[in-house]
């Protein structure tokens, strides 16, 4: 174990432990905070696969989040008011099922075109496909366009109920320890070292014999299919859905959690998470024009923390993109 | 002897540059075959088109008789060619030794493998560790790439070569900015390299080019204005006048 | 000692959190609008309503102190929701009111209501809301959307049009105001155009404009509230549309928007007409001091979400004073609501059986005051004890 | 279909399509010479527009507000050179695009406390405010042609100073290869400096033409960077032609779609679910065209030539 690894063990543990206390002390708000916080820590762990580890700047990922959410609140909504029986269920494993493969396949598509491009041109490709699921949310009138869906039922799982914010939160913490520790597995396999090689010299492991489209495009589809499973927590945790989740600003706050935690490194994302959660509270409560120092602090962590708190913190100086 | 790599009439131009100009060559089996030329000549353009990073305008590639002009990179590095870069691009993310395994692991199959952790493969490390021996490496082995020199970085440009176990050897620049004492090593390991492979070498270093090359070939303004021995090319009044006479 | 852990542990993090321990005869009310974004322009306004409102009562309903903790919303019913949540769940407000937007208040309805909180909208009208999805906790100060637009349909038909081109802003709101206006106008609908909303709303409507003129329309009915309606009013003016096609609107032009359309000299506004359930002329004694007040410390015209948000407090007061004071005794207090038993600006009303004001709805010009300030005045009275549309799709009674 | 509405629509389009020219041509001389990713373009669009309605007040004139408020946007825009985007030249994109999206946070809320949130309008002198009738009897509002006119002037002078000036040359020079520039023996950071500058500015002309239509409000630049990056995105990043050939198509691609493609969807299904999809399809229609546009040529329509 690194020591990056012991701060994302330290930090699973302490989201571990935490929330039980604010429960136990009443103080569900904090529980509401810890959920969303581990929820864009998933969100942020599968970003950090293609951005810090693949090299690739997705800035469309909260498109993923956002369909995945709309794979539990269209099922749930049609169970509740009639309409498109194939999927009218609140069975969680087909909510789930349908938000990871609804992503992935979007991934797929979208991640096809994406990948011919280099550079900046695939930073805006992937927002601009992001914004077409925006507007394409939007003109759908039955699921509220512009307004939103509220979601009145919560995925139903066995022997969890997912009504009760701790067994939520677990569900979430669980999943992203799983995360985690699949995206180490990845990082550290055969197919994680090749897109690596590929973010370090594209060419380089072309003229070796990989393929390196092919791999790039796995570990997107990958990438947007947990992110399509974070969306399908949010969406339970929210109990609300709107176009708004996939806004380019949002893709943006994603990037920035990764960047700030630390970008390819494992720990990276649930720092970062914290510290966008906490920052957005903390300053929101203080004033309403909290986007002042929530901006210059965004902009002196791209300036001067290269490679993120998890950089700081384990003593190593990261990469910093 | 039989020709490994055969060139006709290559065209390549970007907008209104023309880099390669109806480019004619072939690459003996086993030999070492140089190219040398003036800045822009269109060296790296070639050997782009040759590696398949870049596709021509026009003309025809053939590799061991087989028709290789649109190929994609990935797809003839498994053919058995392999190529080092003048610009060094190694992976500097990484360490030493987990270059030359990408390397190596090429060969074997798909990387599709999403479970285990490639660092506890004792084969590929063994592998990996004999190349870096070869190239005076071996104790750097762990080393991330990025804390290693100019030289070294070429050394295992080299490394990596060998390990993609090629049959032909695109060699870009291997001396590069090295100085004099690093250039002799260099001079050294591609002599020991030498016969075991075929080499397309482009390289500025007249003496090194001199004092290896089976075959040179001068090219200017991305067209071949002479192919010979070393004897022949000094002697080749054209090749003075185009290329020695402006040194 | 587990009692000991869980105070010290709750001690420490209320410490952290600057919480103070809730005194009981604190009322506590949670007021969502829109701060940030150029919609705080409304948000700003009824939070200044709403001080007034608590400044009038002294801070006290009865012998029970007053808090208004205002959020934003952000223009965004994700966000609003949100905000609603830490009103809910961390300041524990007994009352959730503000509510600028319809999706908003959609969004937040169920934290609120599960939450166990009174809800009072003091603008957003869902139809939704007064209809299948009401609630006995859910009350309004506004109106539904429908109603204004349905008096302006009246007023259409009343003038004679006969042929109206429609346009509005995509969202929950814009659809129930051009329900509205469809339900009691009687000509012929030449097209109609719904736009962009939202914090990256689309605000250049040549192209709108352009179609809207070329179908030929006698007149043209929009809605857009905020910063929007000043755009609006520019480029219909720019067009030259004034005489050609005399624009019909809804909460448009306000006095939000009347003062910068003052300041860049837009005249064709003058004379143009809307419908509202409030005026700042109407006369009562309310009204007179809710408006003087308002014009004293702010400087402008009261808007009507001014107006609805001053009403929400002094209805929201008027409950607490009826229940006693006692927060926890929920069937005094929604019955202190449901009575509406205090002097609204706007006169008289009464709730509905789904909680929504039965109330009367007026014809406005806009004329300049006696300063030369743009406002607006009653012409006639619409409606009188407008019920909504949706009361009987709602099952309380 | 209506041909004088077509036409009129048409205006309006070409109308919309030169204000994207002009942010996005700035956008593209930054991206093209500095290799610099700048959603903060956005603030300097709102800046201009903010300065130049302040200045239209104070002086009661908007042409002098306009005349003044560009160096002083141009002044902004060196300011945020200077400060921000300087060190980030050797960094990668995504911290480019990172740093920057804080900086439209920072600049968005230091209007609003500037400002206010209500936005400001700004009036026009009584010339300009009118309608123009152009030949066959089609009215357009004067200022709209202004717009086009003033557009199409700021296209002709980038045109003339890109192709036919010194600092064109080494702008053409940079947006192909930068190392060729810096050996030349140019002082770069000046050159970089005016660019910037430069861009600011015409980003806060297009900021300041659009505000007596709307007005100059908080969060304005938010549609619009994202708009201009596809232009440049679709028109090749570092090409000027590129850019004012996507800037026009997209503008009337988005103004007829809004205008027509309701109708369209009209003969294939309902009216009330083709007025519902309308509005959103024509927003996705420029997206779809750059996806469709970078599918087959990743370089987009008239890439650079050498980079």
């Amino acid at each position: 174990m690194t020591r990056q690894d012991w701060i994302a063990v330290i930090m699973l543990a302490l989201l571990a432990v935490l929330p039980p206390l604010f429960i136990w002390t009443g103080q569900y708000f904090w529980m509401d905070l810890a959920t969303r916080l581990v929820i864009l820590a998933i969100a942020a762990s599968s970003l950090n696969l293609v951005l810090g580890f693949g090299g690739l700047v997705s800035f469309g990922h909260a498109a993923f989040v956002g369909l995945g959410a709309y794979a539990v609140g269209i099922p749930a909504y049609h169970w509740l008011y009639g309409g498109m029986d194939a999927i009218a269920v609140t069975n969680g494993f087909t909510q789930f099922g349908l938000a990871i493969g609804v992503t992935a396949f979007f991934a797929l598509i979208t991640g096809m075109i994406c990948l011919r491009t280099r550079g900046v041109y695939f930073i805006m490709i992937t927002m601009a496909f992001a914004q077409m699921i925006y507007y394409g949310i939007v003109s759908i009138e039955e699921y509220g366009g512009d307004d939103g869906l509220v979601i009145d039922t919560r995925s139903e799982f066995p022997l969890i109920d997912l009504d009760d914010p701790l067994q939520l939160y677990g569900l979430c913490w669980v999943s992203l320890l799983v995360v985690v520790l699949f995206v180490r597995m990845i990082v550290r396999s055969r197919f994680g070292m090749v897109l690596q090689g590929g973010k370090g010299n594209e060419e380089r492991m072309a003229t070796l014999g990989y393929n390196v489209y092919a791999y790039q495009l796995v570990a997107y589809v990958i990438s947007g299919a947990i992110c399509g499973y974070a969306g399908a927590l949010l969406g339970n945790f929210t109990t609300f859905i709107s176009p708004e989740m996939m806004d380019w600003t949002r893709s943006g706050e994603l990037m920035f959690m990764v960047i700030l935690g630390g970008a390819s490194t494992l720990a990276g994302p649930i720092i970062g998470a914290t510290m966008f959660i906490v920052l957005e509270e903390v300053l929101s409560s203080w004033t309403v024009y909290w986007h002042l120092p929530f901006g210059l602090f965004l902009i002196l962590v791209v300036l001067y923390i290269r490679g993120g708190l998890t950089g700081l913190l384990s003593g190593k100086k990261g990469e910093g993109e | 002897m039989t020709q490994i790599l055969r060139v006709d009439g290559l065209n390549k131009s970007f907008g209104g540059i023309t880099a390669t100009d109806n480019l004619t060559l072939g690459v003996e089996t086993g030999e070492l075959h140089a190219i040398i030329g003036p800045n822009g000549a269109g060296k790296t353009t070639l050997i782009g088109q040759l590696s398949g990073l870049q596709f021509p305008d026009t003309g025809r590639i053939t590799y061991k008789d087989r028709d290789i002009t649109r190929l994609p990179a990935y797809r003839r590095a498994p053919l058995g060619i392999a190529r080092s870069f003048q610009i060094t691009s190694l992976v500097m993310e990484m360490s030493v030794i987990d270059n030359v395994t990408l390397a190596l692991r090429a060969k074997q199959g798909h990387s599709f493998r999403f479970i285990r952790a490639v660092r506890k493969d004792k084969a590929l490390r063994d592998g990996a560790l004999a190349l870096l021996d070869r190239v005076g490496l071996a104790d750097k082995a762990d080393r991330p790439t990025v804390a290693l020199s100019h030289g070294e970085h070429r050394k295992m440009e080299i490394a990596i070569a060998l390990g993609a176990k090629a049959e032909l050897m695109l060699l870009d620049e291997p001396m590069a900015g090295l100085g004099a004492e690093e250039s002799v090593q260099m001079v050294e390991l591609l002599r020991s390299i030498k016969g075991r492979h075929s080499i397309l070498l482009i390289e500025h270093d007249m003496d090194a080019v001199f004092a290896l090359a089976d075959r040179i070939s001068v090219l200017v303004y991305g067209h071949i204005i002479a192919t010979g021995t070393p004897d022949e090319i000094r002697a080749n009044e054209a090749v003075q006048h185009a290329y020695l006479g402006e040194e | 000692m587990k009692y000991l852990a869980q105070a010290a542990v709750a001690a420490t993090l209320a410490g952290s959190m600057g919480l103070q321990p809730a005194l009981a005869d604190t009322a506590k009310i949670g007021f969502v609008t829109t701060l940030t974004t150029p919609a705080a322009v409304i948000g700003n306004d009824m939070k200044n309503a709403a001080e007034l409102a608590r400044e009038h009562l002294g801070g006290k309903a009865g012998d029970t102190d007053l808090e208004i903790i205002f959020a934003d919303d952000g223009f965004a019913p994700e966000t609003g929701k949100q905000a609603t949540d830490k009103l809910v769940k961390q300041d524990d407000v007994d009352f959730v009111t503000g509510f600028i937007w319809s999706h908003v208040l959609l969004a937040s309805r169920k934290s609120a209501l599960d939450g166990g909180k009174f809800l009072i909208s003091a603008n957003a009208g869902p139809s939704q809301m007064a209809g299948k999805l009401c609630d006995e906790n859910y009350f309004s100060t506004s109106w539904q959307n429908d109603q204004t637009p349905m008096a302006m349909g009246e007023v259409l038909n009343q003038q004679g049009v006969k042929s109206l081109y429609i346009m509005a802003p995509n969202y929950a709101a814009g659809k129930d105001m051009v329900e509205g206006v469809e339900r009691t106008y009687k000509g012929e609908i030449k097209g109609k155009d719904l736009t962009k909303w939202g914090a990256d709303a689309q605000l250049d409507f040549s192209a709108e404009l352009a179609k809207a003129e070329a179908s030929g329309a006698e007149g043209i009915f929009v809605f857009y509230p905020g910063g929007a309606g000043a755009a609006f009013a520019k480029q219909y003016d720019q067009a030259g549309l004034a005489d050609k096609l005399p624009l019909y609107s809804v909460f448009t032009v306000d006095a939000l928007s009347l003062p910068k359309l003052q300041d860049a000299g837009l005249g064709a506004i003058m004379g143009s007409r809307t419908t509202q359930q409030w005026d700042p002329t109407l006369d009562n004694a309310a009204n007179k001091k809710f408006v003087d007040d308002f014009k004293a410390k702010y400087g402008t015209y009261p808007s009507f979400y001014a107006a609805q948000s001053y009403d929400a407090i002094m209805l929201i007061a008027s409950a607490i004073e009826a229940a006693g004071g006692n927060m926890d005794d929920t069937d005094a207090l929604r019955a202190g609501l449901k009575a509406a038993d205090f002097d609204s600006v706007r006169g008289d009303f009464k709730f509905g059986n789904n909680n929504m004001p039965i109330q009367d709805f007026y014809l406005r010009e806009v004329v300049a005051d006696d300063d030369g300030k743009w406002t607006t005045k009653v012409v006639s009275t619409v409606f009188e004890d407008h019920q909504d549309s949706y009361a009987a799709e709602c099952k309380l009674n | 279909m209506d041909a004088s509405l077509l036409i009129i629509q048409t205006l309006n389009g070409v109308q919309l399509g030169l204000l994207l020219f002009l942010v996005a041509s700035g956008l593209t001389l930054v991206f093209g010479i500095l290799d610099f990713v700048n959603l903060a373009h956005a603030a300097l669009y709102m800046v201009g527009a903010f300065i130049c309605a302040s200045l239209t007040y104070a002086l009661g004139n908007f042409v002098l507000a306009v005349l003044l408020a560009l160096p002083l946007t141009a002044v902004v825009g060196l300011v945020v050179e200077r400060t921000v985007a300087r060190p980030l030249y050797s960094r990668g994109h995504l911290d480019q695009v990172l740093a920057t999206f804080g900086l439209i946070l920072v600049f968005e809320t230091l209007a609003h406390m500037i400002w206010g949130p209500a936005g400001m309008s700004v009036p026009l002198p009584d010339s300009l405010n009118g309608q123009t009738t152009l030949p066959g009897g089609i009215q357009i509002p004067t200022f709209r042609l202004v717009i086009i006119g003033a557009g199409l002037a700021a296209a002709g002078g980038l045109f003339w100073l890109v192709n036919y000036t010194r600092l064109g040359m080494l702008i053409r020079a940079g947006a192909s290869n930068r190392t060729m520039v810096s050996a030349l023996g140019i002082n770069i950071q000046l050159l970089f400096s005016l660019v910037f500058a430069l861009g600011a500015a015409l980003a806060g002309l297009a900021g300041m033409l659009i505000a007596p239509i709307t007005e100059a409000s908080i969060g304005m630049g938010h549609s619009i960077i994202i708009t201009a990056f596809v232009v440049i995105i679709v028109g090749g990043i570092g090409s000027m032609k590129g850019a004012f050939v996507a800037a026009i198509l997209i503008g009337l691609i988005d103004t007829l779609g809004r205008s027509f493609i309701d109708d369209l969807f009209k003969l294939v299904m309902s009216s009330e679910a083709a007025e519902n999809a309308a509005p959103a399809i024509s927003a996705m229609l420029i997206y779809i065209i750059m996806a469709a546009v970078l599918a087959f040529r990743p370089q987009g329509l008239f890439p650079p030539k050498v980079r």
